[in-house]
């Protein structure tokens, strides 16, 4: 772990540590998700997906996010593509090879589950869990370059509630609706009429 | 030239080949024994079929069939050679000193299949890890990490 | 007492730097976006301009990973030489007509000899990082840092005959508008060894990132990678600078605080078209690299310098 | 020849173009040996295919290609239809040839950005992409999809051209060879790509046609082989185009032709709008469970990496017996330890990226 994480630890117990903790954390957690540089392992069809979301049209820069092809600089890996068990200790090491703190994005079905190779298939890793902890499991075969830039705007919230004290983990604000939120248009289906 | 030309000419010239010989799928195809393979192939290239385009194997039991499909760019043509080799003794002679292509395609049928090819350079694993254990593309491979899909028809 | 001074103004320009450095990496992220048809970074500060604000704490505080094999105690070491001679070297530009933070007789050769030094630290992180592409970005480095040298030291000679002294302070004040038509292929030398010097494309074989992917630093991460990252950008602010002081004829035709300002333009200028070199043209190979060194800029600074004994001569 | 390093690059390395492992083996900067080991994302998809119906493989063919996704549903298609003896109406011939050009023109982009970004000009890459990206809009005009299209259906394709879509097609073509040749002054007429290419892993003709290459890797060699004109189908016989050739069949032909054979693509589509008439886009008489009778058949296309086939065995079920997808980029990949022997480390990047594989198809 990182020096800062150590620090985390030691403030917590300190009198008066609380408010330097506070005032840490939030910023840390702001740097760490203002400017999360992804490391693509692109394997298959979602790597070109990757590429696109950070080329011209939909270009990662705008919102800090660089490609980076050296696990060592990188924060996200965003593994993009059918892994098989021939790459499975492949992922794994490069994985290791990152610096903490480090988040995954299981882009697209395969990495998610296996998706269409989930069945019958010899070789294909039925979904990356199996092998590197998951932080966003983004669907789509492939996912839109659209659905990728929200899925790192997603991992930014998450981020956020990332602490550098090991005991004060915070719930993850997400931008998605909750569960209980009506939905748009719910109340014309019920009432049948509009407010 | 099309089809029928092709395999007219193929029996003016190899008369002993010709009733092995027949079109199928709009192919002229050549049916050819284990033990021939190599001699009749070093024939084919003679003959103008300077690009070897598949090789690929099939699984029928206790046989298997190898499947070359080959090109000649000068006649414009294509044809298929087909050679039964028995499952007992997946063994065949090597076509890499005829087609240089034949490389990584026997390496993918070694690989997938199992069948051994005599005389070839390099011959191990090309697509699966080295340590896999079977041949995938068997009627009756097994790997208890396979999961079956449910039969809905 | 000139030592304390010395570490006093080098400190500084370790401030300066890393400022520098700062708002070169979004400079060049702005710059390339443009190149490429996108925007860049646009949300932290005016147009993404405070992108570094979070950048470099995330960076700061990320685990430092050393290689099991690595030797831990070069492997520490390289960064700080890397960045050491770059802050060094900044002491002795002309900020404004007749000041530097030290003042040099030798100051010309000050300023090439210090850098040099990178080439050591390269491959004491290459050899440190015990990884075969490090290795080779490390060998490719030094290799390209040594050869560059000599043409980057002979096409500064011109300017050194024609003001008579190894001042830059002399330089700068000695200077008038028609050294820079006459030293203009010393000029053009002067640059394309620079970008050699400091590994920026299109030479940039030791960090090669299509095929070494990272070169000599591929190992290091967080802060130390950083420190890499910003002895880059250093490198190209302080060859910047000391060719706005030199060739470009520093504040000229402005002086005093205005001329300074217009000094740091033409720096910031040239810093800008390093920077749009590197993201239009693709990257030369080692050897070709080599022969270009040898065969056509070491001659070109050979001749231009005859160029210049003769007008003196006939002046 | 004494040599001492050797070098692991791979299978996650920014230019090996997907999962490519290459053993090297180096004397100071010289490549004394290259192996490719390939494999990585070997998924399957013959042995999947045994276990699906004939409708269900298409999606699974999408996944070879995925940069070409058109190819493959297209040999496959093919193939069964010649299986099963579906007729394909007219119309639909004339999309299946269109959507096969723009992805021709799509995928050759793949091909000459990092022809660029390999030697260094990342920017090449970005224009190109931004052209790929105009091909997709068109595809998700037609189908939905960016990637992985299921267009192309046994008996004609899924959907016919939606409004507007031919002013929108004729407005890509129209800017596209201007665009080419911009991007030809800007990389092949630069000095520093001209060094870096010229030369630089020549395949001779003849090895060109032993090691069974072809596309735009052969044709950059010399080869005059195209199937759309050699082995005609689809409606090619009637629509006229050339193809270009290398003379000298190193890295810059190779990529060159890749240039010039957008601008061929963006005539043949040309044509294509012209002929086209108005009609049914689907032969309705194709059932959903297609049993063929037992037999094998072999259908190729013209892919943008060669000559793409499918061999497909049928033993009367629903189901394919066997499918064997002869793949162009692994024919074409099975070159590089001859290519790149002898060259520089800094070459190996720029060969592979010459090479355009796939490794979805390379490996299947």
């Amino acid at each position: 772990m990182a020096i800062i994480d150590d620090l985390g630890a030691s403030l917590e117990k300190l009198p008066g540590g609380g408010v330097a903790l506070t005032t840490l954390d939030g910023f840390m957690g702001w740097s760490r998700s203002m400017s999360e540089w992804t490391y693509p392992l692109g394997t298959a069809c979602c790597a070109m997906e990757y590429i696109a979301s950070s080329f011209s049209r939909f270009d990662f820069d705008r919102h800090g996010s660089i490609p980076r092809s050296d696990p060592r600089h990188c924060d996200v890996m965003v593994v993009a593509g059918t892994i098989t068990r021939k790459m499975a200790p492949v992922l794994k090491r490069l994985y290791e090879q990152m610096p903490d703190p480090k988040w995954v994005i299981a882009m697209g079905n395969c990495t998610v589950s296996g998706g269409i190779f989930y069945y019958d298939s010899y070789s294909v890793v039925r979904g990356i869990d199996e092998i590197v902890p998951v932080d966003i499991y983004l669907a789509g075969c492939p996912p839109r370059p659209e659905a990728f830039q929200d899925a790192v705007l997603q991992l930014r919230a998450k981020i956020k509630a990332h602490s550098i004290a090991p005991s004060n983990e915070r719930p993850v604000r997400s931008t998605l609706p909750n569960a209980d939120t009506p939905r748009k248009g719910e109340g014309i289906a019920e009432g049948g009429e509009r407010s | 030239m099309n089809a029928e030309e092709l395999k007219d000419r193929l029996c003016a010239q190899y008369p002993d080949l010709c009733e092995s010989l027949s079109i199928e799928s709009g192919r002229a195809t050549l049916v050819v024994a284990a033990q021939d393979l190599h001699a009749c192939a070093a024939d084919l290239k003679d003959m103008g079929f300077d690009f070897l385009e598949m090789l690929t194997a099939l699984d029928w039991g206790d046989e298997f069939e190898l499947v070359y499909l080959l090109r000649s760019h000068e006649m414009a043509v294509s044809m298929f050679a087909k050679c039964r080799v028995l499952r007992d003794a997946p063994r065949v002679a090597s076509l890499v000193d005829v087609w240089p292509a034949a490389n990584w395609h026997e390496r993918e049928v070694f690989d997938l299949f199992g069948i051994s090819f005599d005389g070839h350079p390099d011959l191990r694993r090309l697509l699966l890890p080295e340590d896999w254990s079977g041949h995938p593309l068997r009627k009756d491979y097994e790997d208890e990490r396979i999961v079956r899909r449910p039969d809905y028809i | 007492m000139t030592l304390l001074l010395g570490m006093g103004w080098g400190a500084l320009g370790v401030l300066v730097i890393a400022v520098g450095a700062i708002f070169g990496v979004w400079w060049e992220r702005k710059v390339s976006a443009r190149i490429q048809m996108r925007l860049g970074p646009q949300q932290i500060g005016p147009a993404g301009s405070l992108q570094m604000i979070a950048d470099v704490p995330k960076l700061l505080f990320r685990e430092d990973i050393i290689p099991a094999r690595a030797d831990r105690t070069l492997f520490k070491l390289a960064p700080l030489i890397v960045f050491a001679p770059i802050a060094i070297a900044m002491v002795v530009i002309p900020f404004t007509s007749g000041w530097a933070p030290m003042d040099m007789s030798v100051g010309v050769l000050f300023f090439l000899a210090v850098p040099s030094i990178e080439s050591i630290a390269l491959l004491i992180s290459a050899w440190a990082s015990h990884n075969t592409l490090s290795t080779l970005g490390g060998l490719r480095g030094a290799a390209q840092l040594i050869s560059y040298e000599v043409p980057r030291s002979l096409s500064v000679l011109p300017l050194v005959l024609l003001a008579g002294s190894l001042r830059p302070l002399d330089i700068a004040q000695r200077w008038e508008w028609w050294w820079f038509p006459l030293t203009l292929v010393a000029f053009v030398v002067f640059f394309i060894a620079s970008l050699a010097e400091m590994n920026r494309g299109p030479f940039d074989m030791p960090e090669d990132e299509s095929e070494l992917v990272a070169g000599y630093f591929a190992d290091y991460s967080g802060m130390r990678w950083a420190i890499f990252m910003m002895a880059e950008y250093g490198a190209m602010i302080v060859a910047s600078l000391f060719a706005a002081t030199t060739f470009l004829g520093g504040g000229w035709p402005l002086s005093g605080a205005a001329g300074t300002v217009l000094m740091v333009v033409k720096a910031v200028a040239l810093v800008t078209v390093i920077m749009w070199v590197k993201w239009t043209l693709p990257r030369v190979r080692p050897d070709q690299l080599m022969s270009f060194c040898w065969k056509i800029l070491t001659p070109l600074a050979l001749i231009q310098l005859v160029v210049v004994g003769v007008v003196l001569i006939w002046l | 020849m004494p040599h001492d390093l050797t070098v692991n690059i791979g299978p996650s390395h920014p230019s090996t173009h997907g999962v490519c492992n290459l053993l090297v083996e180096l004397d100071g900067e010289v490549i004394v040996s290259a192996e490719p080991r390939i494999g990585n994302l070997h998924r399957g998809i013959e042995k999947i295919a045994e276990n699906r119906t004939y409708m269900q493989v298409i999606p699974l063919t999408d996944r070879l290609d995925y940069v070409g996704s058109m190819y493959s549903n297209w040999a496959y298609c093919r193939a069964v239809e010649q299986l099963a003896g579906i007729a394909v109406p007219e119309r639909a011939e004339y999309i299946r040839v269109m959507m096969c050009e723009l992805q021709r023109i799509g995928s050759h982009m793949m091909a000459l950005g990092p022809a660029g970004s390999d030697a260094g000009a990342t920017s090449v890459y970005m224009y190109t992409f931004a052209q790929r990206d105009l091909v997709l809009d068109l595809f998700e005009a037609v189908c939905g999809a960016r990637l992985t299209y299921n267009y192309v259906r046994p008996g004609g394709v899924s959907l016919d051209l939606p409004d507007g879509w031919v002013e929108q097609c004729r407005a890509f073509i129209s800017q596209l060879p201007g665009a080419m040749l911009e991007l030809d002054r800007l990389l092949f007429g630069n000095v520093i790509a001209r060094a870096r290419m010229k030369g630089i892993g020549v395949l001779s003709r003849e090895d060109a046609i032993a090691c069974g290459t072809s596309g735009p890797v052969a044709r950059g060699s010399g080869v005059d082989f195209d199937l759309r004109r050699d082995d005609p189908f689809s409606v090619y016989p009637r629509l006229e185009f050339s193809v270009p050739l290398g003379d000298n069949g190193d890295c810059y032909d190779r990529a060159r032709v890749h240039l010039f054979e957008c601008i061929e693509s963006c005539k043949i589509i040309a044509q294509a709008l012209d002929q086209i008439e108005p009609g049914p886009v689907r032969n309705d008489d194709v059932p959903r469970l297609i049993a063929p009778p037992a037999g094998d058949t072999y259908a190729h296309v013209e892919s943008a990496r060669g000559s793409l086939g499918v061999y497909l065995v049928s033993d009367g079920s629903v189901r394919p017996y066997r499918m064997k997808v002869r793949s162009p980029a692994f024919s074409n990949l099975s070159v590089l330890p001859l290519l790149a022997k002898g060259h520089l480390l800094s070459d190996l990047v720029i060969i592979l990226g010459s090479l355009d594989p796939v490794f979805g198809e390379v490996d299947r």
